[in-house]
């Protein structure tokens, strides 16, 4: 019977955890929706208790129409070889907050550094929550929903005037797009 | 009356010999990695491109001080070498002064280096010196057991002592140890690949020409030129019996080049350390038995 | 001619007239004590000239010497009576001001007995009359050393008392033992009747004497005493007793062992106790804490310096001697001297406490300098002069076990002068030190003044002393003198 | 280009001629474009023949490769690079992301056009352009200096304003570079 | 009233002075200046006096204090008192406001009174009195003027005292020897002695002078003793306090003993007097300049050199020949002029900037050209490169060296000369070259009245490096006088032979090449000044708190190469000859215990000792 070692896992967490929501997407990988305020709990027993060493990542969904932010945070198991990806949703406002895990993962602190940067989510309680790619940017988080690339590149930037006689004619035919 | 004219077309001489010298090596280096490799006048191309350069970057009054030290000293070192047909200069002062005056572009280079208040440049002059003390010592006991086995300090009258010998009368021949150890330790003079730390491009930007442009590195080159020359003649009068006459020497110094040049293409580069301990444990004894041979 | 007799007669008699008009005077007997003294002063320098000629015979009471008793005064007994009744005066003059509270009569009774003990040692010719005067000065002592009256001097007093007396017994044993065997007590009489006693009973005697006679001249083994004793007792008695107390006792025992013994075997294995003391004596001060206990180790081994000087069997090795001990009891009283005050003002015992107190105390530390640098023997002072005598002397004779010596002194001299100059770096660098520290009166700083130039202008009168040094030392050396008087 | 026509002395003809044979390139690796470097450098095609060499300094380089895209923060270290190197020097600028953005039209973070923030000699085609087309460039560069036309950098220290408005408007405000342009300027009498 | 008395008497009036008008500032700085000047004016016009004897009708155990004047001490005289007053006109404006200036000049003038005192001393007893006075005097003042002076100064302190004790025992057994301490009576008696006892007496004042003068075991009292006390006294110290001691060893081994006496000391067949001698200078030579790589604190590593290179000096008096003998005297004179110049660019650089810690300072040639003008000038003397005076001496050694045949006291030499090399180039990149850090942007260059020194000895150093024959002419009389070959000299080096030196020709020809560098410089089109931050770093911004600056662990590779053989052994026996001592002194403490029946037992167990002696003497 397949999937006996994902039901396992959730069978030892459903318990704990009787409101989230365990599916099992495929062969080694345990999705778990639960409420933004359980997490610190869930992280810590997975850490100390089930012996999920590894969060491998902390990946940010922005959901615009739902005006949400979907934290994933993914575990891995070294023994088990099982990834857990545990989701949670904040709301999204300017500057919406939550509350680091750093304190338990080293790498921690660097995804949500990321994530600052890029969402604009604030966590409470990390060491720094400096830039350090977009040095020099003073424009919006760039990879949220609501801000278009092309247009803030079309009036920051100045393009060059090319429009030579092939392009022309292609375009006239209607493949060139604009 | 021919001393002056010797005295105003000596360095130009060597500096044209010692900068074909330098293409020839730029060819010979690219024809071991089966490249087509530059022009033999390619390093000709290079200094006038450089002394030709609109802005040259110096950082202080010793900068420029520095580099006229630089080329002063090897100039000088330069009328105290016997070359063929003239050796005026050379009574006036001999091994000892040589040995010396080769210091004073090494330090005129620190010293202009570190008015650049570049630390690349800083690093390299340390491990410079530091190879400095590597490679001298082996070098002057080598000269110091030739001086001692015919009682004289004067290059000149070693050249005759092996000349009267003909070829078993040569350095490298009558005592090998000290020959071969000085050939190593000549190695590292010059700067070849294997003790060649000081200037490694990758690790600290070409080390103490990090902040040498325009002119000021054109004059380097120039001086390596001439430097180069002036130390082979310095090996060829020890050991290799000195020339009589211009095409002699000039074979002489292609060929002990070439020898040097094939061991520089194939060699990786030392760490500054390991070249230091290379240098003390493999030249440094060799010499010192060759001077026990000649003291008993 | 005025008589020698005096010399015991005025301190004895002051100091019974103190104890007695003690109760009316209360603190004004201390002027009758310098009264005596400086009679005494004026009477030894008058006394020297002549001495110079002829030893100067006392017969006390018309009896004559072999039964009676008689002073037998000579060039050495007349510099060491200079060299007592100067330091003693300088020292009462420092005490005046040192010593308060009611006790002080007692204290000046004491002093003087001190006083007379010593005069008596040296000048009389009668060995039962010297035990006599060793008891005076003996028990005086042991008093004096007490007289704080804090707990450990009271400690340090036992047991000087205690291991002196073993040492008067066996100096008894000694007389008693001579007596029997020559018949006769006067030392000039001695000297001829010594040589044919039996070898077995000789060495019976020499080896109670000396034993008896070291332990209060403080030679290696038998001066554990002293430590204790200079320590806790008060600044001007420490002062006095590594003065010129020791140095009595030891000149005695060089006297008899010339003289009346005779046995010039015995003097190598003296100068080799005598080493011995040097090093013990520097070794023990080098890491001491507590300044009097440094001084006190650093007389040990000045004595060992001058018993080892005195027994090198040479004129010039005793006259080197003699400088010597001139030397050691001026700057060793300044060093003491000035430590007591110290002691005074800071409270505490430990030299580390009085970091930068020569801001404070500017005359008094740089009076303590000079005194440490005639001590070790720096060339303008007195103590270079000593030293090189006594090297001289050592290495005219030459053998190899003279070079040694001379070497282990030298290192002495070295451990020295590097625990003196921690004390002056000590003194002379740092913060100065809190608390009303302020410099000594100038009744405590003039005594001091006046030793400081003993020591600094001594090379100036150097010829003099080489003259009356020379003599003594020739006194000694050649016996016939006593005979002859006799 | 109006310098075509003002008449090169005779020095200037021998120079440009024999420093055409010498040229530096400093080798900055921003983008893909560096991958292509080696070959051109090493036996097969060898471009030491022509006297170009890689330099590591800007002081002693004097072709600058800008070889492909740049974010903002990477040009602004370029600038910096391009005005400490030493005065007659070129920028060569590799592939379609120096020319108009090419694979990167529209991100926010890179720059479209080389030219508007630093004097561009030549551009080489292609994305990224083989060590064929890059020698052929070089060749074109050292007939231009041969011809004595390669004068793009003397149009830095000319419209300089043109350039410095791109830059601060790009970055946000100047970037201090510890080099005074203007005087430079007067210094090469350059109106 | 000879010139001597003269010297003597002014030196003494300078310490009398200083310290009764303690507190008036004219006298301290203008009145002691003065002073020092007389004295300089006094020595140099001694020569006319050579030869001349003067007493002092003062006799110490029979014997007068008596002076004379020869070649050798008007030498030493003169440099005795030039660095003095230049130290004074140094120290005008350098002492300034520090506490402790009082004790400062008063030990200056005590010191010149004990080294002239020394130097013109003709007997031993002189000799030996003005000796402690110096040793006490240098002893007083460096245990003030710094943190840790006093512990450095008891060090000092300890070696100081063990060498004049042996020094003591040797002129007392000379005295016991010879029956006089005069020298010239000594010197005519010499040969009288059997071989052993001369070489016994030979090697007592050569260890006690070694000592003095910081010989390879019996050196590390030095580099913390001369660098932890005031800077303008290290100058006076490292100069010419420690070169007193090879002045007794030039004296003793030439003059009082001389060169045939000492040639026949042969040990063991082969190895003579000299060579052991010339060991020790070797090792003298090479293990402080490597030290000196190590050194964090300019003062130490030029202290560290001081020991180096009195490591030259007397390898040359060891060589066998004149020439080698006149490189070691001329290398005194040489050495003190550039020592004293490189000390005093370090104390205008801590006056300025108030630290020698070479990890923090950085590119002051901005700020003091001329401080940097004077280190250059210094150190390339230091090192021994042609056109300044350390290369004449150096070459003198190397040669005599070579052509007497001890090729390996040579390389010995080479070697310290490039560990010179290394460190010196470190002290002079770590203060003046590279960038200056942002605290240091407001200093300026220091005073004319610290300026003029340094130019004075500049120009000496230059002067000397091209016309050593200046300095050769007094040394030839010097030769003379002490019974050696002289070396034929011409102005500007040596005249004949086969290797000739001609510091004229080298200095031209180097000026000559230096102008056709300038008009090959000239070529090129005009220089551009540059920022220090306009610098290449890879692309990175640079500004004032970008640390950008390589000081620290100059020289790892090498101390990796050197460390395995660093075995400390000078600092183990130290602590070893220390921990003894304590441990005897502890051990001699406890014999007094304090209980009364221990000793009681001490008295009994005296009692049976002197029975067991006494017994078999009877």
């Amino acid at each position: 019977m397949e999937y006996e070692l994902e039901n396992f896992i959730i069978d030892k967490m459903q318990p704990e955890f009787p409101e989230a929501v365990f599916t099992i997407k495929k062969s080694r990988r345990v999705e778990v929706k639960m409420s933004s305020d359980q997490l610190y709990n869930f992280a810590v027993r997975m850490q100390k208790k089930w012996n999920f060493l590894h969060l491998s990542a902390i990946s940010c969904v922005d959901w615009l129409q739902d005006n949400e932010f979907e934290l994933v945070y993914h575990f891995w198991n070294y023994d088990e070889k099982v990834l857990v990806m545990a989701k949670i949703r904040i709301p999204r406002e300017e500057e919406s907050h939550f509350e680091t895990i750093s304190n338990l993962w080293q790498p921690a602190k660097f995804f949500e550094r990321d994530i600052h940067e890029m969402f604009g989510v604030y966590f409470d309680g990390s060491e720094d929550m400096e830039r350090f790619i977009l040095t020099d940017w003073n424009g919006p988080p760039p990879m949220r929903k609501d801000f278009i690339t092309r247009e803030y590149a079309l009036n920051f930037f100045h393009y060059r005037e090319y429009d030579p006689e092939w392009l022309k004619d292609m375009m006239g035919a209607g493949e060139g797009n604009e | 009356m021919n001393t002056v004219l010797w005295i105003i077309f000596l360095p130009i001489i060597i500096f044209i010999i010692g900068t074909f010298m330098l293409g020839y090596s730029r060819k010979f280096i690219a024809r071991i990695e089966r490249r087509y490799g530059p022009p033999i006048q390619q390093v000709f191309y290079d200094i006038f491109k450089l002394m030709n350069k609109k802005t040259n970057i110096s950082h202080g009054w010793m900068h420029d001080i520095a580099i006229l030290m630089l080329l002063g000293g090897t100039l000088l070192t330069l009328y105290f070498i016997p070359v063929p047909g003239f050796h005026f200069f050379a009574q006036y002062g001999d091994m000892l002064v040589i040995m010396y005056i080769l210091l004073i572009p090494a330090l005129g280079m620190a010293l202009g280096v570190g008015e650049t208040a570049n630390p690349n440049g800083s690093i390299g002059i340390s491990r410079a010196l530091m190879m400095l003390a590597g490679y001298d010592i082996p070098f002057f006991l080598t000269f110091i057991g030739m001086a001692m086995l015919n009682q004289t300090t004067s290059m000149y009258e070693l050249i005759n002592i092996q000349q009267a010998g003909g070829f078993f009368g040569w350095g490298l021949i009558t005592n090998p140890l000290l020959g071969v150890a000085a050939l190593i330790a000549l190695q590292g003079m010059l700067g070849e690949k294997p003790f060649e730390v000081m200037v490694a491009p990758h690790e600290i930007a070409t080390g103490p020409m990090t902040e040498m442009g325009g002119k000021y590195l054109g004059i380097m080159m120039i001086q390596h030129a001439i430097a180069v020359v002036v130390e082979l003649t310095i090996y060829i009068n020890l050991f290799l019996g000195g020339a009589l006459n211009w095409f002699e020497y000039i074979i002489k110094l292609f060929v002990l080049f070439t020898v040097l040049l094939s061991v520089n293409a194939v060699f990786g580069r030392f760490r500054t350390d390991d070249a230091v301990r290379f240098m003390w444990k493999i030249p440094l004894p060799m010499a010192v038995i060759g001077v026990l041979f000649i003291i008993f | 001619m005025v008589n020698p007799i005096l010399l015991i007669i005025i301190p004895l008699g002051t100091a019974f007239l103190i104890s007695t008009v003690a109760g009316s005077l209360k603190n004004s007997t201390k002027y009758l004590a310098f009264l005596a003294l400086l009679a005494n002063v004026w009477i030894s320098i008058s006394l020297l000239p002549q001495v110079l000629k002829h030893p100067v015979n006392v017969i006390i009471a018309g009896i004559k010497p072999p039964l009676g008793i008689n002073l037998l005064v000579g060039p050495m007994g007349a510099i060491f009576s200079i060299i007592i009744s100067v330091a003693g005066i300088l020292v009462l003059l420092y005490s005046f001001k040192y010593i308060e509270g009611e006790g002080q009569s007692k204290y000046y009774t004491l002093f003087l007995l001190l006083i007379t003990g010593s005069q008596g040692m040296i000048l009389t010719g009668d060995i039962f009359n010297l035990f006599v005067f060793f008891e005076i000065l003996a028990i005086s002592s042991y008093i004096l050393v007490g007289y704080a009256g804090d707990r450990n001097g009271f400690e340090a007093a036992v047991k000087y008392l205690i291991l002196g007396s073993v040492g008067s017994v066996f100096i008894l044993v000694a007389v008693a033992l001579i007596y029997q065997e020559t018949g006769t007590l006067n030392m000039a009489d001695l000297a001829g009747k010594f040589a044919s006693v039996a070898s077995g009973k000789k060495m019976m005697i020499m080896l109670f004497f000396i034993t008896g006679m070291g332990v209060e001249a403080a030679i290696f083994p038998l001066n554990s005493w002293l430590p204790d004793a200079h320590s806790s007792a008060p600044s001007s008695i420490s002062a006095v007793l590594s003065g010129f107390v020791i140095e009595v006792a030891l000149i005695v025992i060089i006297k008899f062992v010339y003289s009346i013994f005779a046995m010039t075997e015995i003097l190598q294995y003296l100068s080799l106790v005598g080493v011995i003391t040097l090093l013990v004596g520097e070794f023990a001060a080098f890491n001491q804490g507590n300044i009097k206990r440094v001084l006190a180790y650093s007389s040990i081994g000045q004595i060992g310096l001058i018993l080892f000087a005195m027994t090198l069997n040479s004129e010039a090795g005793l006259s080197a001697g003699m400088m010597q001990v001139v030397n050691h009891t001026a700057s060793k009283s300044i060093l003491f001297l000035v430590a007591g005050y110290m002691i005074k003002m800071t409270g505490s015992y430990q030299f580390t406490d009085y970091k930068g107190i020569a801001k404070k105390m500017p005359v008094s530390s740089f009076l303590f300098v000079l005194g440490v640098l005639s001590l070790i023997g720096v060339p303008p002072f007195l103590g270079f002069f000593s030293k090189l005598n006594i090297i001289i002397a050592a290495l005219a004779v030459g053998n190899t076990f003279n070079t040694v010596m001379v070497f282990l002194i030298l290192l002495g001299t070295i451990i020295e002068s590097v625990y003196f100059l921690k004390i002056l770096q000590i003194f002379y660098i740092g913060d100065p030190i809190k608390g009303g520290v302020k410099e000594a009166p100038f009744t405590a700083v003039f005594p001091i003044a006046i030793f400081a130039v003993v020591i600094l202008l001594g090379f100036l009168v150097l010829p003099e002393i080489n003259i009356y040094a020379g003599s003594a030392a020739a006194e000694l050396f050649t016996k016939i003198q006593i005979t002859q008087v006799f | 280009m109006e310098e075509k026509l003002t008449q090169r002395s005779v020095w200037e003809k021998i120079s440009n001629k024999l420093s055409k044979r010498s040229l530096w390139m400093l080798h900055y690796c921003t983008g893909c474009g560096a991958i292509e470097l080696p070959p051109t450098m090493t036996a097969r095609f060898d471009m030491e023949r022509f006297g170009i060499s890689p330099m590591v300094t800007p002081r002693q380089a004097d072709i600058l490769l800008i070889t492909g895209y740049l974010s903002v923060k990477t040009l602004k270290r370029v600038v910096l690079t391009y005005e400490q190197m030493q005065a007659p020097k070129y920028v060569v600028g590799f592939g379609s992301c120096t020319i108009n953005g090419g694979m990167y039209w529209n991100s926010y973070s890179t720059m479209k056009c080389l030219d508007q923030y630093i004097p561009v000699e030549t551009y080489i085609a292609g994305c990224m352009p083989r060590p064929e087309a890059i020698i052929a460039s070089f060749n074109d560069l050292i007939a231009k200096i041969d011809r004595g036309e390669a004068n793009s950098w003397k149009d830095y220290y000319k419209n300089y304003d043109f350039y410095k408005a791109n830059q601060d408007r790009t970055f946000e405000g100047p970037i201090e570079t510890y080099n005074d342009i203007k005087a430079d300027a007067a210094m090469f009498n350059i109106k | 009233m000879s010139i001597v008395s003269g010297l003597l008497l002014i030196a003494l009036a300078g310490v009398i002075l200083n310290v009764l008008f303690y507190k008036s500032k004219i006298v301290q700085k203008y009145v002691s200046l003065l002073l020092f000047a007389v004295l300089a004016y006094l020595s140099f016009n001694m020569y006319k006096q050579v030869g001349s004897h003067f007493s002092i009708p003062f006799l110490i155990a029979g014997q007068s204090i008596g002076f004379t004047i020869t070649w050798l001490n008007y030498y030493f005289a003169l440099m005795i008192t030039g660095i003095t007053l230049l130290t004074a006109i140094f120290s005008l404006k350098y002492m300034e406001g520090k506490e402790g200036i009082v004790h400062y000049y008063t030990v200056l003038f005590m010191k010149t009174f004990g080294m002239l005192g020394v130097i013109l001393s003709s007997d031993l007893i002189t000799f030996f009195v003005f000796w402690e006075i110096m040793s006490w005097s240098t002893f007083s003042l460096m245990s003030t003027g710094g943190k840790e002076a006093p512990k450095s100064a008891l060090k000092y302190f300890i070696f100081a005292v063990t060498a004049s004790m042996i020094l003591m025992v040797g002129v007392v057994l000379s005295y016991s020897l010879f029956g006089s301490f005069d020298f010239a009576v000594i010197h005519s008696k010499i040969d009288s002695l059997s071989l052993p006892m001369t070489g016994f007496l030979l090697s007592i004042f050569i260890v006690s002078f070694s000592i003095e003068s910081a010989v390879f075991p019996m050196h590390s009292w030095l580099p913390e003793g001369y660098s932890n006390t005031f800077t303008t006294f290290t100058a006076y110290l490292t100069g010419i306090s420690t070169r007193i001691g090879i002045y007794g060893i030039i004296l003793f081994l030439f003059g009082i003993f001389g060169i045939q006496t000492v040639d026949k000391l042969v040990i063991l067949g082969k190895i003579n007097f000299r060579y052991i001698f010339g060991v020790f200078a070797a090792l003298t030579m090479i293990i402080p300049t490597f030290t000196a790589l190590y050194q964090h604190d300019a003062k130490k590593l030029i202290a560290w050199h001081s020991v180096g290179q009195g490591g030259y000096m007397l390898i040359g008096l060891a060589s066998a020949n004149a020439l080698g003998i006149s490189g070691g005297i001329l290398h005194i004179i040489n050495y003190l002029t550039y020592q004293v110049l490189i000390v005093f660019a370090i104390a205008s650089v801590e006056y300025r900037t108030g630290t020698t810690n070479l990890n923090k300072l950085g590119g002051l040639i901005k700020k003091m050209p001329v401080s940097y003008l004077a280190l250059l000038f210094g150190i390339i003397g230091l090192a021994g490169l042609p056109p300044m005076n350390g290369f004449v001496s150096k070459w003198f050694i190397y040669k005599a060296l070579i052509m007497s045949g001890y090729p390996f006291l040579a390389i010995a030499a080479v070697i310290g000369t490039i560990g010179t090399i290394l460190s010196v180039y470190k002290l002079i990149h770590n203060m003046f070259l590279g960038q200056l850090p942002e605290r240091y942007n407001d200093i300026k260059e220091v005073s004319f009245s610290m300026q003029l020194p340094m130019w004075i000895l500049m120009i000496v150093v230059f002067g000397l490096g091209v016309y050593p024959g200046l300095a050769m002419g007094l040394i030839a009389k010097i030769q003379t006088s002490l019974g050696l070959a002289v070396v034929p000299y011409s102005l500007h080096g040596i005249a004949s032979g086969s290797g000739q030196l001609n510091m004229l020709v080298i200095t031209a020809l180097f000026m000559g090449g230096l102008a056709v560098a300038w008009i090959i410089y000239l070529l090129g089109s005009r220089r551009k000044h540059v920022n220090q931050y306009n610098n290449y770093a890879g692309g990175h911004f640079l500004n004032k708190d970008v640390a950008y600056n390589f000081n620290y662990e100059f020289y790892a590779a090498i101390e990796h190469v050197i460390d395995p053989y660093r075995k400390k052994i000078i600092e183990r026996t130290e602590r070893g000859i220390i921990g003894l001592v304590d441990a005897v002194s502890e051990y001699v403490r406890r014999i007094y215990t304090g209980m009364i029946n221990t000793y009681a037992i001490y008295i009994l167990t005296a009692f049976v000792i002197t029975i067991i002696f006494l017994k078999e003497l009877i």
